[in-house]
């Protein structure tokens, strides 16, 4: 049995309704073709199902796995219903390949009206107050939870909580030397470089220091070098700045007055 | 020994501080054990008494295996505007289909709702464990050992439920399966 | 037009549900304008009604520029015995964050708690081995012998795990959790 197109509604075309599911729109589907779920023709609702999906393309709505999932499972089911039955070794013919979906429809149409009646009592519901919790005096936090409903869910929420407050608290170091450097190590680091008496051009230098927080900090330890005479400061024909170490010695309270 | 008088009095005061619904073994205790009785019915007497006073803006009612005052539903209106609370909880309509199978199914796994609903449901579930209307009791013991599912305290104070006994029954479908000859059925024997 | 038995179950509803003082002109601005003068005296009507009952548990008090509810004094040692009662089958989230670190740091010692918490562990931990969800399992062999703490029995049944391992890791939960939000769709459009 073929169908012709254009068996939805017309007003679907209009204005595409919202499913909560494939489920849902094969629900909706047995309902507009006014069957009952048992007596569902799979082949109807196999191409009506189709059309649904070609409208959502239309519309350019994403669809989801689960629709393609279940479109995929009619077409399968509705091929199956046109194989002439096996019968099972007793001869009774074999069980209708539609029972399963069968049941699956009437027991998501069964929750889905509990769903109705629980809707309703919700919306009624929320318009009961409690008394807001205040400060007694002897008892407990009031966020405090009834022992018996504290779950896993509330047990990883607890521990996810605790992490990301340690985490806040103690940041990495690593992290904290990338992204606030210190003014002293770039000090030492330039020290350093100048042992042995090398020229060291500062211009290439700071070309290096991988992020702007560096070059601050290392030009910062340049100036406290000059200002205590460890350095000298050169400009070549060349334009570059050479630095050169003199020979005054390092103090250890000198060092430890550059800021960290 | 305690006054009759009394001992209403503490009952009313005491459910009048509560926030949540009070068990009420946990209410009677407040007396000696010999009072027991007498306390039993003062306790019915405050709660009659709430429970009459229909245009009044409290009530008292028995949820959740517990008993508290609140307030007429009927003058939500005016709470939320006193308060200026906007939009209370609304739930999605997959989060009401989800809580369904939840509290008719329980204990169940997130696969079996997948199953049964059609449509994954990590999403939701996250909603309904953040609302509290959900929780995890553990896992089954197959494959992948997934969560499992039941209602919570709050489910049932919210529905204004006193236990799970108390949903409002399933609906039980006349239709079972094949009970109609039926059309196409009739096709697939002709062309064998 | 509003009823004046419908003020008084307003005035009593938004008293109820407060736990701090309310001042009368917001509490009259629920009504039109035109309506204050019979607000005004609706509340005073609700006011007077609980002052009156002097034998009940409850009453209305007109304090620092504000009209509440409250419970009487003398009652005072009931709320206090109940609250006591009641307080025992309470986790507070402090104790519910140590229970946690234990749950997936053990075998842990006092002072590693302090240092994840940043608090100092002691009164936490009493609790958690009274309601026998941890137990000390001997001391760590360092500086000062700290007790070494471990989950029991009771915690896995209470959490519905056949054992430790069927705890879940962090990472798991964000897999099930974490990945698609719940499409809030309104109660009033899934309908249509």
């Amino acid at each position: 049995m073929t169908q012709a197109p254009g068996t939805l509604p017309e007003s679907w075309r209009v204005q595409l309704p919202v499913f909560e599911g494939p489920l849902d729109l094969l629900l909706q589907l047995v309902r507009v073709n006014k069957v009952e779920i048992a007596q569902i023709e799979v082949a109807v609702i196999c191409d009506q199902f189709h059309e649904y999906l070609e409208l959502m393309e239309e519309m350019n709505l994403d669809i989801a796995a689960e629709y393609i999932y279940e479109a995929a499972m009619l077409i399968h089911l509705k091929s199956k219903m046109l194989l002439p039955r096996p019968r099972t070794e007793d001869g009774e013919p074999a069980e209708d390949p539609r029972e399963e979906l069968v049941k699956r429809l009437l027991e998501y149409r069964r929750l889905k009206d509990a769903s109705h009646s629980l809707a309703e009592i919700h919306s009624m519901r929320v318009g009961v107050w409690t008394r807001r919790p205040q400060p007694m005096p002897n008892a407990e936090q009031p966020e405090a939870l009834e022992l018996d409903e504290v779950s896993l869910f509330d047990l990883l929420q607890a521990f996810r909580e605790v992490l990301v407050r340690y985490d806040h608290d103690h940041p990495e170091p690593y992290l904290m030397s990338r992204e606030t450097f210190s003014v002293r190590e770039q000090f030492e680091r330039l020290l350093k470089e100048l042992e042995g008496g090398k020229p060291f051009d500062l211009l290439a230098d700071l070309g290096q220091r991988r992020s702007r927080g560096e070059i601050v900090a290392a030009f910062l330890a340049v100036l406290e070098a000059a200002r205590m005479h460890l350095i000298r400061l050169h400009q070549s024909e060349g334009g570059e700045l050479v630095l050169y170490r003199t020979t005054k010695e390092l103090q250890r309270h000198e060092l430890e007055a550059v800021q960290v | 020994m305690t006054e009759r008088a009394d001992m209403e009095a503490a009952f009313e005061a005491v459910l009048f501080v509560a926030s949540e619904p009070l068990k009420r073994e946990k209410l009677i205790e407040l007396f000696d054990q010999s009072e027991a009785e007498e306390a039993g019915a003062a306790l019915d007497a405050v709660l009659e008494r709430y429970r009459a006073q229909a245009d009044r803006g409290i009530s008292a009612e028995e949820v959740a295996g517990g008993v508290r005052i609140v307030t007429r539903p009927e003058l939500h209106g005016y709470l939320r505007r006193f308060y200026e609370i906007t939009g209370r909880s609304k739930l999605s309509m997959a989060a009401l289909e989800t809580l369904a199978i939840v509290a008719y199914r329980q204990p169940i796994t997130g696969p079996e709702i997948h199953e049964l609903r059609g449509v994954q449901p990590s999403g939701v579930l996250k909603t309904l464990l953040d609302k509290r209307l959900i929780k995890i009791s553990g896992r089954r013991q197959v494959v992948g050992k997934p969560f499992v599912y039941r209602t919570t305290r709050e489910f049932l104070m919210h529905f204004g439920l006193q236990d799970l006994k108390d949903l409002p029954p399933l609906e039980e479908f006349e239709e079972t399966f094949g009970s109609e000859p039926d059309r196409q059925l009739s096709l697939d024997t002709a062309g064998s």
